[in-house]
Protein backbone atom coordinates (compact mmCIF):
# COMPACT_ATOMS: atom_id res chain seq x y z
CA UNK A 1 0.00 0.00 0.00
CA UNK A 2 1.07 3.52 -0.89
CA UNK A 3 0.79 5.77 1.83
CA UNK A 4 1.01 8.82 -0.22
CA UNK A 5 1.43 9.79 -4.07
CA UNK A 6 1.21 12.19 -6.80
CA UNK A 7 1.50 12.58 -10.44
CA UNK A 8 2.12 15.38 -12.36
CA UNK A 9 2.22 15.81 -16.72
CA UNK A 10 3.06 19.05 -18.16
CA UNK A 11 4.34 20.81 -21.53
CA UNK A 12 7.38 20.64 -22.41
CA UNK A 13 8.74 23.62 -22.10
CA UNK A 14 11.70 24.77 -20.04
CA UNK A 15 9.77 26.87 -18.03
CA UNK A 16 7.81 24.54 -16.32
CA UNK A 17 11.69 22.59 -15.02
CA UNK A 18 11.43 24.99 -12.16
CA UNK A 19 7.66 24.37 -11.56
CA UNK A 20 8.51 20.72 -11.88
CA UNK A 21 11.20 20.86 -8.74
CA UNK A 22 9.12 22.93 -6.54
CA UNK A 23 6.15 20.83 -7.08
CA UNK A 24 8.23 17.46 -6.08
CA UNK A 25 9.39 19.71 -3.16
CA UNK A 26 6.03 20.79 -1.46
CA UNK A 27 4.55 17.05 -2.30
CA UNK A 28 7.46 15.82 0.46
CA UNK A 29 7.31 19.05 2.52
CA UNK A 30 5.29 17.59 5.28
CA UNK A 31 7.96 14.79 5.69
CA UNK A 32 10.67 17.81 7.30
CA UNK A 33 13.25 16.81 5.54
CA UNK A 34 16.89 18.26 5.61
CA UNK A 35 17.64 20.84 4.31
CA UNK A 36 20.50 18.69 1.97
CA UNK A 37 17.82 16.02 1.13
CA UNK A 38 15.38 18.59 -0.51
CA UNK A 39 17.96 19.90 -2.38
CA UNK A 40 19.14 16.44 -3.80
CA UNK A 41 15.77 16.00 -4.79
CA UNK A 42 15.31 19.32 -6.62
CA UNK A 43 18.15 18.81 -8.41
CA UNK A 44 17.89 15.21 -9.84
CA UNK A 45 14.19 16.70 -10.38
CA UNK A 46 15.58 19.22 -12.67
CA UNK A 47 18.10 16.75 -14.12
CA UNK A 48 15.17 15.00 -15.72
CA UNK A 49 12.73 16.88 -16.59
CA UNK A 50 15.63 18.64 -18.53
CA UNK A 51 16.53 15.67 -20.34
CA UNK A 52 12.91 15.05 -21.32
CA UNK A 53 12.64 18.01 -22.82
CA UNK A 54 15.87 18.81 -24.34
CA UNK A 55 16.75 15.27 -25.47
CA UNK A 56 13.54 13.36 -25.11
CA UNK A 57 11.25 15.60 -26.87
CA UNK A 58 14.17 18.07 -28.55
CA UNK A 59 11.92 21.09 -27.08
CA UNK A 60 8.78 20.01 -29.38
CA UNK A 61 6.51 21.82 -26.40
CA UNK A 62 3.53 20.13 -27.89
CA UNK A 63 4.56 16.77 -26.10
CA UNK A 64 4.51 15.89 -22.37
CA UNK A 65 6.65 15.18 -19.55
CA UNK A 66 5.30 13.17 -16.50
CA UNK A 67 6.14 12.71 -13.17
CA UNK A 68 5.20 10.42 -10.22
CA UNK A 69 5.94 10.74 -6.47
CA UNK A 70 5.47 8.45 -3.97
CA UNK A 71 6.23 8.04 -0.40
CA UNK A 72 5.47 4.43 1.16
CA UNK A 73 7.59 4.23 4.54
CA UNK A 74 11.19 6.09 4.72
CA UNK A 75 11.39 5.47 1.14
CA UNK A 76 10.77 8.20 -1.81
CA UNK A 77 10.29 6.99 -5.55
CA UNK A 78 10.36 9.38 -8.14
CA UNK A 79 9.29 8.72 -11.85
CA UNK A 80 9.91 10.90 -14.60
CA UNK A 81 9.15 10.14 -17.77
CA UNK A 82 8.85 10.94 -21.76
CA UNK A 83 7.55 9.61 -24.73
CA UNK A 84 10.42 10.52 -26.97
CA UNK A 85 12.71 9.56 -28.61
CA UNK A 86 14.81 7.23 -26.50
CA UNK A 87 18.22 6.41 -25.80
CA UNK A 88 19.95 3.86 -28.01
CA UNK A 89 23.37 3.33 -26.12
CA UNK A 90 22.41 3.58 -22.25
CA UNK A 91 25.81 2.67 -21.12
CA UNK A 92 27.25 5.46 -22.99
CA UNK A 93 24.56 7.74 -21.71
CA UNK A 94 25.14 6.94 -18.23
CA UNK A 95 29.11 7.82 -18.21
CA UNK A 96 30.20 11.24 -16.68
CA UNK A 97 30.77 13.95 -18.99
CA UNK A 98 29.22 11.77 -21.94
CA UNK A 99 26.96 14.06 -23.62
CA UNK A 100 24.92 14.30 -27.40
CA UNK A 101 24.10 17.67 -27.23
CA UNK A 102 27.50 19.71 -26.63
CA UNK A 103 26.39 22.27 -28.87
CA UNK A 104 23.65 23.10 -26.59
CA UNK A 105 26.51 23.65 -23.60
CA UNK A 106 25.37 20.34 -22.02
CA UNK A 107 27.54 19.05 -19.25
CA UNK A 108 26.99 15.40 -19.48
CA UNK A 109 26.53 15.17 -15.99
CA UNK A 110 22.85 14.16 -15.21
CA UNK A 111 22.62 11.25 -15.15
CA UNK A 112 25.89 10.78 -12.64
CA UNK A 113 23.76 13.30 -10.20
CA UNK A 114 21.69 11.53 -10.19
CA UNK A 115 23.68 8.64 -9.28
CA UNK A 116 25.08 10.53 -6.90
CA UNK A 117 22.35 12.18 -5.39
CA UNK A 118 19.53 9.34 -5.08
CA UNK A 119 20.13 5.31 -3.55
CA UNK A 120 19.11 4.17 -7.09
CA UNK A 121 18.37 5.20 -10.02
CA UNK A 122 16.70 2.62 -13.19
CA UNK A 123 16.71 3.96 -16.46
CA UNK A 124 13.81 2.07 -18.51
CA UNK A 125 14.46 3.42 -22.51
CA UNK A 126 13.52 2.53 -25.99
CA UNK A 127 14.18 4.28 -29.17
CA UNK A 128 11.24 5.79 -30.38
CA UNK A 129 9.51 5.14 -27.59
CA UNK A 130 10.59 7.27 -24.67
CA UNK A 131 12.91 7.23 -21.67
CA UNK A 132 11.61 6.84 -17.99
CA UNK A 133 14.04 7.80 -14.93
CA UNK A 134 12.91 5.54 -11.53
CA UNK A 135 14.63 6.91 -8.72
CA UNK A 136 14.70 6.01 -4.82
CA UNK A 137 15.72 7.52 -1.69
CA UNK A 138 15.52 6.49 1.67
CA UNK A 139 15.43 9.25 3.96
CA UNK A 140 16.38 9.38 7.65
CA UNK A 141 13.96 6.76 9.55
CA UNK A 142 12.61 9.47 12.26
CA UNK A 143 10.97 10.92 9.25
CA UNK A 144 9.08 8.07 8.39
CA UNK A 145 6.01 8.39 7.16
CA UNK A 146 2.63 7.97 9.09
CA UNK A 147 -0.61 8.17 7.52
CA UNK A 148 -3.34 10.33 9.01
CA UNK B 1 11.92 32.49 -7.91
CA UNK B 2 13.77 32.47 -11.33
CA UNK B 3 17.08 34.12 -12.12
CA UNK B 4 18.34 37.68 -11.76
CA UNK B 5 21.70 38.40 -13.86
CA UNK B 6 23.61 41.69 -13.03
CA UNK B 7 26.89 42.31 -14.90
CA UNK B 8 29.62 44.87 -14.78
CA UNK B 9 33.20 45.96 -15.59
CA UNK B 10 35.95 46.79 -13.98
CA UNK B 11 39.10 47.40 -15.31
CA UNK B 12 38.05 44.82 -18.82
CA UNK B 13 37.09 42.11 -15.84
CA UNK B 14 33.72 40.90 -16.48
CA UNK B 15 31.67 40.63 -13.04
CA UNK B 16 28.67 38.38 -13.31
CA UNK B 17 26.73 37.99 -10.13
CA UNK B 18 23.56 35.63 -10.49
CA UNK B 19 20.85 35.50 -7.95
CA UNK B 20 17.86 32.62 -7.77
CA UNK B 21 17.98 29.60 -9.83
CA UNK B 22 20.26 28.44 -12.72
CA UNK B 23 18.38 25.59 -14.84
CA UNK B 24 18.16 24.87 -18.09
CA UNK B 25 15.78 27.62 -18.71
CA UNK B 26 17.67 30.16 -17.03
CA UNK B 27 21.35 28.97 -18.24
CA UNK B 28 20.20 29.77 -22.11
CA UNK B 29 19.07 33.26 -20.58
CA UNK B 30 22.75 33.50 -18.53
CA UNK B 31 24.29 32.07 -22.30
CA UNK B 32 22.28 34.86 -24.74
CA UNK B 33 22.80 38.09 -22.05
CA UNK B 34 27.13 37.13 -21.90
CA UNK B 35 28.23 35.07 -25.10
CA UNK B 36 28.31 37.89 -27.32
CA UNK B 37 29.47 40.41 -24.30
CA UNK B 38 32.64 38.48 -24.11
CA UNK B 39 33.26 38.58 -27.79
CA UNK B 40 32.55 42.13 -28.52
CA UNK B 41 33.83 43.87 -25.36
CA UNK B 42 37.45 44.16 -24.59
CA UNK B 43 36.95 41.86 -21.47
CA UNK B 44 40.16 40.33 -19.95
CA UNK B 45 38.50 37.69 -17.44
CA UNK B 46 35.67 36.81 -15.61
CA UNK B 47 34.35 36.73 -12.20
CA UNK B 48 31.34 34.59 -11.29
CA UNK B 49 30.28 35.83 -8.09
CA UNK B 50 27.68 33.10 -7.08
CA UNK B 51 26.73 34.21 -3.56
CA UNK B 52 22.64 34.48 -3.93
CA UNK B 53 22.67 31.73 -6.27
CA UNK B 54 20.20 29.59 -4.74
CA UNK B 55 19.67 26.96 -7.00
CA UNK B 56 21.70 25.56 -9.70
CA UNK B 57 21.60 21.97 -11.90
CA UNK B 58 24.38 20.23 -14.26
CA UNK B 59 22.68 22.95 -16.78
CA UNK B 60 24.47 26.00 -14.83
CA UNK B 61 28.00 23.64 -14.75
CA UNK B 62 27.43 23.86 -18.86
CA UNK B 63 26.54 27.61 -19.30
CA UNK B 64 29.86 28.36 -16.60
CA UNK B 65 32.60 25.69 -18.76
CA UNK B 66 30.87 27.67 -21.75
CA UNK B 67 32.25 30.58 -20.79
CA UNK B 68 35.26 29.61 -18.93
CA UNK B 69 36.26 27.86 -22.50
CA UNK B 70 35.69 31.27 -24.63
CA UNK B 71 37.52 33.35 -22.36
CA UNK B 72 40.39 30.79 -21.92
CA UNK B 73 40.48 31.10 -25.80
CA UNK B 74 41.23 35.11 -25.45
CA UNK B 75 43.99 33.77 -22.93
CA UNK B 76 42.15 34.59 -20.04
CA UNK B 77 41.04 33.59 -16.60
CA UNK B 78 37.89 32.99 -14.55
CA UNK B 79 37.60 33.04 -11.09
CA UNK B 80 34.39 31.77 -9.39
CA UNK B 81 33.48 32.80 -5.50
CA UNK B 82 31.42 32.35 -2.82
CA UNK B 83 29.66 28.93 -3.99
CA UNK B 84 26.88 27.78 -1.67
CA UNK B 85 27.73 23.94 0.03
CA UNK B 86 24.75 22.62 -2.49
CA UNK B 87 26.43 24.20 -5.50
CA UNK B 88 29.58 23.19 -4.11
CA UNK B 89 28.87 19.42 -4.51
CA UNK B 90 28.23 19.88 -8.18
CA UNK B 91 31.66 21.84 -8.78
CA UNK B 92 33.16 18.72 -7.07
CA UNK B 93 31.63 16.08 -8.92
CA UNK B 94 32.16 17.82 -12.30
CA UNK B 95 35.67 18.45 -11.64
CA UNK B 96 35.07 22.03 -12.20
CA UNK B 97 37.19 22.86 -9.31
CA UNK B 98 40.21 21.37 -11.29
CA UNK B 99 39.56 23.74 -14.06
CA UNK B 100 38.62 27.10 -12.33
CA UNK B 101 39.65 29.03 -10.10
CA UNK B 102 38.19 29.43 -6.81
CA UNK B 103 37.67 32.13 -4.13
CA UNK B 104 35.89 32.86 -0.96
CA UNK B 105 34.68 36.67 -2.14
CA UNK B 106 34.49 38.72 -4.88
CA UNK B 107 37.11 40.83 -3.70
CA UNK B 108 39.73 38.31 -3.42
CA UNK B 109 38.37 37.31 -7.12
CA UNK B 110 39.20 40.77 -8.41
CA UNK B 111 42.25 40.89 -6.21
CA UNK B 112 43.44 37.68 -7.47
CA UNK B 113 43.16 39.42 -10.64
CA UNK B 114 45.17 42.71 -10.16
CA UNK B 115 42.17 44.31 -10.25
CA UNK B 116 42.72 47.85 -7.95
CA UNK C 1 -4.26 26.70 -28.41
CA UNK C 2 -3.03 26.18 -25.41
CA UNK C 3 -0.20 28.04 -24.41
CA UNK C 4 1.35 26.20 -22.01
CA UNK C 5 -0.70 23.65 -19.05
CA UNK C 6 -0.26 21.40 -16.71
CA UNK C 7 -1.97 18.11 -14.81
CA UNK C 8 -1.93 16.67 -11.23
CA UNK C 9 -3.32 14.35 -9.65
CA UNK C 10 -3.18 12.85 -6.11
CA UNK C 11 -4.78 11.34 -3.13
CA UNK C 12 -6.89 12.76 -1.57
CA UNK C 13 -5.42 13.25 2.11
CA UNK C 14 -5.34 16.57 3.74
CA UNK C 15 -1.38 17.25 4.32
CA UNK C 16 -1.99 17.22 0.18
CA UNK C 17 -3.89 20.54 0.12
CA UNK C 18 -0.54 22.71 0.84
CA UNK C 19 0.79 20.82 -1.90
CA UNK C 20 -2.01 21.46 -4.15
CA UNK C 21 -1.98 24.84 -3.79
CA UNK C 22 2.11 25.64 -4.00
CA UNK C 23 2.37 23.39 -7.09
CA UNK C 24 -0.53 26.02 -8.75
CA UNK C 25 1.41 28.82 -7.87
CA UNK C 26 4.91 27.17 -8.90
CA UNK C 27 3.31 26.79 -12.22
CA UNK C 28 2.18 30.60 -12.43
CA UNK C 29 5.28 31.85 -10.98
CA UNK C 30 6.56 32.72 -14.38
CA UNK C 31 3.55 35.18 -14.93
CA UNK C 32 4.77 37.46 -12.94
CA UNK C 33 1.45 37.92 -11.13
CA UNK C 34 0.80 40.21 -8.37
CA UNK C 35 1.12 39.08 -4.50
CA UNK C 36 -2.47 39.50 -4.41
CA UNK C 37 -3.82 37.66 -7.48
CA UNK C 38 -1.22 34.90 -6.21
CA UNK C 39 -2.97 34.80 -2.88
CA UNK C 40 -6.15 34.86 -4.70
CA UNK C 41 -5.22 32.05 -6.53
CA UNK C 42 -3.54 29.78 -3.72
CA UNK C 43 -6.61 30.34 -1.34
CA UNK C 44 -9.37 29.07 -4.23
CA UNK C 45 -7.20 26.01 -4.97
CA UNK C 46 -7.43 25.43 -1.36
CA UNK C 47 -11.05 25.86 -0.91
CA UNK C 48 -11.64 23.55 -3.97
CA UNK C 49 -9.37 21.06 -3.32
CA UNK C 50 -10.78 20.78 1.07
CA UNK C 51 -13.84 20.19 -0.65
CA UNK C 52 -13.11 17.55 -2.84
CA UNK C 53 -10.97 15.71 -0.25
CA UNK C 54 -14.12 16.60 2.54
CA UNK C 55 -17.07 16.74 0.87
CA UNK C 56 -16.71 14.49 -1.98
CA UNK C 57 -14.95 12.00 -0.84
CA UNK C 58 -15.83 12.05 3.06
CA UNK C 59 -11.85 12.27 3.45
CA UNK C 60 -11.52 8.36 2.31
CA UNK C 61 -7.57 8.70 1.37
CA UNK C 62 -8.20 6.26 -1.27
CA UNK C 63 -9.43 8.33 -3.50
CA UNK C 64 -8.05 10.88 -5.78
CA UNK C 65 -7.98 14.41 -6.63
CA UNK C 66 -7.35 16.11 -10.17
CA UNK C 67 -6.52 19.60 -11.14
CA UNK C 68 -5.67 21.14 -14.10
CA UNK C 69 -4.41 24.41 -15.17
CA UNK C 70 -4.11 25.98 -18.25
CA UNK C 71 -2.88 29.98 -19.32
CA UNK C 72 -3.64 30.98 -22.49
CA UNK C 73 -2.98 35.13 -23.46
CA UNK C 74 -4.51 37.12 -20.52
CA UNK C 75 -6.61 34.16 -19.09
CA UNK C 76 -5.26 31.51 -16.04
CA UNK C 77 -7.68 28.69 -16.07
CA UNK C 78 -8.08 26.08 -12.98
CA UNK C 79 -10.21 23.19 -12.59
CA UNK C 80 -10.24 20.85 -9.57
CA UNK C 81 -12.31 17.63 -9.76
CA UNK C 82 -13.32 14.64 -7.75
CA UNK C 83 -15.31 11.89 -8.69
CA UNK C 84 -16.88 11.77 -5.11
CA UNK C 85 -20.66 11.84 -3.72
CA UNK C 86 -21.66 15.22 -5.98
CA UNK C 87 -23.95 17.94 -4.63
CA UNK C 88 -27.87 17.38 -4.51
CA UNK C 89 -28.77 20.98 -4.50
CA UNK C 90 -26.23 23.49 -6.09
CA UNK C 91 -27.88 26.61 -5.98
CA UNK C 92 -27.97 26.01 -1.90
CA UNK C 93 -24.67 24.97 -1.78
CA UNK C 94 -23.46 27.93 -3.22
CA UNK C 95 -24.96 29.93 -0.62
CA UNK C 96 -22.82 32.08 1.64
CA UNK C 97 -22.32 30.52 5.41
CA UNK C 98 -24.44 27.17 3.92
CA UNK C 99 -22.58 23.89 4.76
CA UNK C 100 -23.41 20.82 5.28
CA UNK C 101 -20.49 20.12 7.39
CA UNK C 102 -20.98 22.32 10.78
CA UNK C 103 -19.83 19.76 13.20
CA UNK C 104 -16.02 20.03 11.36
CA UNK C 105 -16.46 23.24 11.74
CA UNK C 106 -16.64 24.09 8.05
CA UNK C 107 -17.91 27.71 7.66
CA UNK C 108 -20.16 27.58 4.22
CA UNK C 109 -17.78 30.72 2.81
CA UNK C 110 -16.01 28.31 0.35
CA UNK C 111 -17.97 29.06 -2.57
CA UNK C 112 -18.20 32.61 -1.49
CA UNK C 113 -14.61 33.12 -1.39
CA UNK C 114 -13.73 31.20 -5.19
CA UNK C 115 -17.03 33.76 -6.38
CA UNK C 116 -14.99 36.38 -4.97
CA UNK C 117 -11.68 35.81 -5.88
CA UNK C 118 -11.99 34.42 -9.55
CA UNK C 119 -13.36 35.90 -12.39
CA UNK C 120 -15.55 33.22 -13.06
CA UNK C 121 -16.53 29.79 -11.27
CA UNK C 122 -18.55 27.27 -12.96
CA UNK C 123 -19.48 23.92 -10.82
CA UNK C 124 -20.68 21.14 -12.71
CA UNK C 125 -21.66 18.42 -10.65
CA UNK C 126 -23.46 14.91 -10.52
CA UNK C 127 -24.87 12.93 -7.42
CA UNK C 128 -22.58 9.96 -6.96
CA UNK C 129 -20.55 10.84 -9.97
CA UNK C 130 -18.71 13.72 -8.44
CA UNK C 131 -18.00 17.30 -9.30
CA UNK C 132 -15.68 19.89 -11.27
CA UNK C 133 -14.86 23.41 -10.26
CA UNK C 134 -13.66 25.44 -13.50
CA UNK C 135 -12.66 28.69 -12.32
CA UNK C 136 -11.21 31.41 -14.68
CA UNK C 137 -9.06 34.75 -13.94
CA UNK C 138 -8.10 37.38 -16.17
CA UNK C 139 -4.59 38.98 -15.10
CA UNK C 140 -3.28 42.43 -15.77
CA UNK C 141 -2.50 42.67 -19.84
CA UNK C 142 1.19 43.47 -19.52
CA UNK C 143 1.39 40.15 -18.19
CA UNK C 144 -0.03 38.15 -20.98
CA UNK C 145 1.81 34.55 -21.19
CA UNK C 146 3.93 34.53 -24.89
CA UNK C 147 6.11 31.12 -26.08
CA UNK C 148 9.19 30.37 -25.85
CA UNK D 1 5.49 25.96 5.35
CA UNK D 2 3.08 23.98 8.09
CA UNK D 3 1.33 25.62 10.90
CA UNK D 4 3.59 26.38 14.39
CA UNK D 5 1.00 27.04 17.21
CA UNK D 6 2.47 29.04 20.23
CA UNK D 7 -0.07 28.97 23.40
CA UNK D 8 0.36 31.14 26.30
CA UNK D 9 -1.69 32.05 29.26
CA UNK D 10 -1.81 35.61 31.13
CA UNK D 11 -4.12 36.10 33.72
CA UNK D 12 -6.83 33.65 32.08
CA UNK D 13 -6.32 35.17 29.18
CA UNK D 14 -5.59 32.65 26.38
CA UNK D 15 -3.12 34.02 23.91
CA UNK D 16 -2.92 31.71 20.51
CA UNK D 17 -0.03 32.58 18.24
CA UNK D 18 -0.27 31.55 15.11
CA UNK D 19 3.06 31.27 12.47
CA UNK D 20 2.38 29.50 9.05
CA UNK D 21 -0.65 28.51 6.86
CA UNK D 22 -3.87 28.01 8.32
CA UNK D 23 -5.75 25.21 6.31
CA UNK D 24 -8.03 22.62 6.78
CA UNK D 25 -5.22 20.31 7.46
CA UNK D 26 -3.62 22.41 10.32
CA UNK D 27 -7.34 23.52 11.38
CA UNK D 28 -7.82 20.88 12.28
CA UNK D 29 -4.32 20.30 14.75
CA UNK D 30 -5.95 24.13 16.29
CA UNK D 31 -8.50 22.41 16.96
CA UNK D 32 -7.49 19.38 18.72
CA UNK D 33 -4.85 21.00 20.51
CA UNK D 34 -7.17 24.77 21.66
CA UNK D 35 -10.59 22.89 21.90
CA UNK D 36 -10.36 20.85 25.32
CA UNK D 37 -7.73 23.61 26.89
CA UNK D 38 -10.69 26.61 26.47
CA UNK D 39 -12.62 24.27 28.22
CA UNK D 40 -10.70 22.22 31.01
CA UNK D 41 -8.71 25.52 32.21
CA UNK D 42 -9.66 28.49 33.94
CA UNK D 43 -9.87 30.27 30.57
CA UNK D 44 -11.75 34.07 30.70
CA UNK D 45 -10.74 35.20 27.16
CA UNK D 46 -8.95 34.54 23.76
CA UNK D 47 -6.83 36.33 22.06
CA UNK D 48 -6.08 35.61 18.59
CA UNK D 49 -2.48 36.85 17.39
CA UNK D 50 -2.23 36.28 13.63
CA UNK D 51 1.08 38.24 12.50
CA UNK D 52 2.90 35.33 11.50
CA UNK D 53 -0.15 33.98 9.61
CA UNK D 54 0.97 34.03 6.34
CA UNK D 55 -2.26 31.74 4.49
CA UNK D 56 -5.77 31.12 5.56
CA UNK D 57 -8.64 30.11 3.90
CA UNK D 58 -12.57 29.24 4.87
CA UNK D 59 -11.16 26.48 7.00
CA UNK D 60 -9.14 29.16 9.08
CA UNK D 61 -12.63 30.99 9.81
CA UNK D 62 -14.63 28.18 11.04
CA UNK D 63 -11.94 26.87 13.81
CA UNK D 64 -11.91 30.56 14.73
CA UNK D 65 -15.32 30.58 14.50
CA UNK D 66 -15.53 27.26 16.83
CA UNK D 67 -13.39 29.20 19.06
CA UNK D 68 -15.50 32.72 19.53
CA UNK D 69 -18.36 30.18 19.89
CA UNK D 70 -16.59 28.30 22.56
CA UNK D 71 -15.52 31.51 24.72
CA UNK D 72 -18.36 33.32 24.13
CA UNK D 73 -20.49 29.84 25.87
CA UNK D 74 -18.52 31.17 29.04
CA UNK D 75 -19.25 35.01 28.72
CA UNK D 76 -16.03 35.45 27.59
CA UNK D 77 -14.73 37.49 24.47
CA UNK D 78 -12.35 36.67 21.71
CA UNK D 79 -10.20 39.91 20.58
CA UNK D 80 -8.02 38.99 17.45
CA UNK D 81 -4.94 40.77 16.42
CA UNK D 82 -2.02 41.93 13.74
CA UNK D 83 -3.75 40.59 10.49
CA UNK D 84 -2.21 40.66 7.17
CA UNK D 85 -4.20 42.58 3.99
CA UNK D 86 -5.31 39.41 2.52
CA UNK D 87 -6.61 37.43 5.60
CA UNK D 88 -8.26 41.04 6.05
CA UNK D 89 -10.42 40.51 3.21
CA UNK D 90 -11.27 36.83 4.11
CA UNK D 91 -12.67 38.14 7.62
CA UNK D 92 -14.80 40.77 5.75
CA UNK D 93 -16.33 38.43 3.63
CA UNK D 94 -17.34 36.02 5.98
CA UNK D 95 -18.35 38.67 8.28
CA UNK D 96 -16.47 38.11 11.21
CA UNK D 97 -15.37 41.20 11.90
CA UNK D 98 -18.72 42.00 12.98
CA UNK D 99 -18.98 39.86 15.79
CA UNK D 100 -15.26 40.18 16.71
CA UNK D 101 -13.51 42.33 18.44
CA UNK D 102 -10.37 43.68 16.30
CA UNK D 103 -6.94 45.29 17.42
CA UNK D 104 -4.19 45.83 15.59
CA UNK D 105 -1.49 45.11 18.22
CA UNK D 106 -1.12 41.36 21.01
CA UNK D 107 -0.71 44.55 23.61
CA UNK D 108 -3.75 46.72 22.29
CA UNK D 109 -5.75 42.97 23.15
CA UNK D 110 -4.64 42.31 26.38
CA UNK D 111 -5.66 46.17 27.31
CA UNK D 112 -8.51 45.78 26.11
CA UNK D 113 -9.00 42.65 28.02
CA UNK D 114 -7.89 44.38 31.58
CA UNK D 115 -4.86 42.11 31.48
CA UNK D 116 -1.73 43.37 32.83
N1 LIG E 1 15.08 11.55 -21.64
C1 LIG E 1 16.05 11.34 -22.56
N2 LIG E 1 15.72 11.05 -23.83
C2 LIG E 1 16.68 10.82 -24.76
N3 LIG E 1 18.00 10.86 -24.51
C3 LIG E 1 18.39 11.14 -23.23
C4 LIG E 1 17.46 11.39 -22.21
N4 LIG E 1 18.13 11.63 -21.06
C5 LIG E 1 19.44 11.52 -21.38
N5 LIG E 1 19.60 11.23 -22.68
C6 LIG E 1 20.89 11.01 -23.38
O1 LIG E 1 21.90 10.77 -22.41
C7 LIG E 1 22.94 11.71 -22.52
C8 LIG E 1 23.54 12.01 -21.17
O2 LIG E 1 22.57 12.63 -20.33
P1 LIG E 1 23.04 13.49 -19.09
O3 LIG E 1 24.01 12.70 -18.29
O4 LIG E 1 21.83 13.98 -18.39
O5 LIG E 1 23.84 14.71 -19.73
P2 LIG E 1 23.35 15.95 -20.62
O6 LIG E 1 21.89 16.19 -20.40
O7 LIG E 1 24.18 17.08 -20.12
O8 LIG E 1 23.64 15.61 -22.06
C9 LIG E 1 22.32 12.91 -23.20
O9 LIG E 1 23.25 13.73 -23.87
C10 LIG E 1 21.34 12.22 -24.16
O10 LIG E 1 21.99 11.78 -25.33
N1 LIG F 1 -16.58 18.72 -4.01
C1 LIG F 1 -17.75 18.65 -3.34
N2 LIG F 1 -18.41 17.47 -3.27
C2 LIG F 1 -19.58 17.38 -2.59
N3 LIG F 1 -20.17 18.42 -1.96
C3 LIG F 1 -19.55 19.61 -2.01
C4 LIG F 1 -18.32 19.79 -2.69
N4 LIG F 1 -17.97 21.09 -2.56
C5 LIG F 1 -18.92 21.70 -1.85
N5 LIG F 1 -19.89 20.81 -1.51
C6 LIG F 1 -21.13 21.10 -0.75
O1 LIG F 1 -21.34 22.51 -0.77
C7 LIG F 1 -21.40 23.01 0.56
C8 LIG F 1 -20.82 24.42 0.61
O2 LIG F 1 -19.47 24.41 0.27
P1 LIG F 1 -18.53 25.60 0.74
O3 LIG F 1 -19.15 26.89 0.34
O4 LIG F 1 -17.16 25.35 0.22
O5 LIG F 1 -18.54 25.52 2.32
P2 LIG F 1 -17.94 24.46 3.35
O6 LIG F 1 -16.84 23.68 2.68
O7 LIG F 1 -17.43 25.29 4.47
O8 LIG F 1 -19.05 23.57 3.76
C9 LIG F 1 -20.62 22.01 1.39
O9 LIG F 1 -20.99 22.05 2.75
C10 LIG F 1 -21.01 20.70 0.72
O10 LIG F 1 -22.27 20.26 1.14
Amino acid sequence: MTANYMEIRFAALSENESFARVAVAAFLAHLDLTVEEMEEIKTVVSEAVTNAIIHGYEQEPQQQVYISTSIEGDRIEIIVEDKGIGIANLDEARQPLFTTKPEMERSGMGFTIMENFMDAVEVTTGVGQGTRIRMIKKVSPNKIYSQG
Amino acid sequence: MSLHIDLSLKDHVLIVRLQGELDHHTSDELRRKVENLIDEKDITHIVMSLKDLNFMDSSGIGVILGRYKQISQKNGEMVVCSVNPMIRRLFELSGLFKILKYKESEQEALDMLGVA
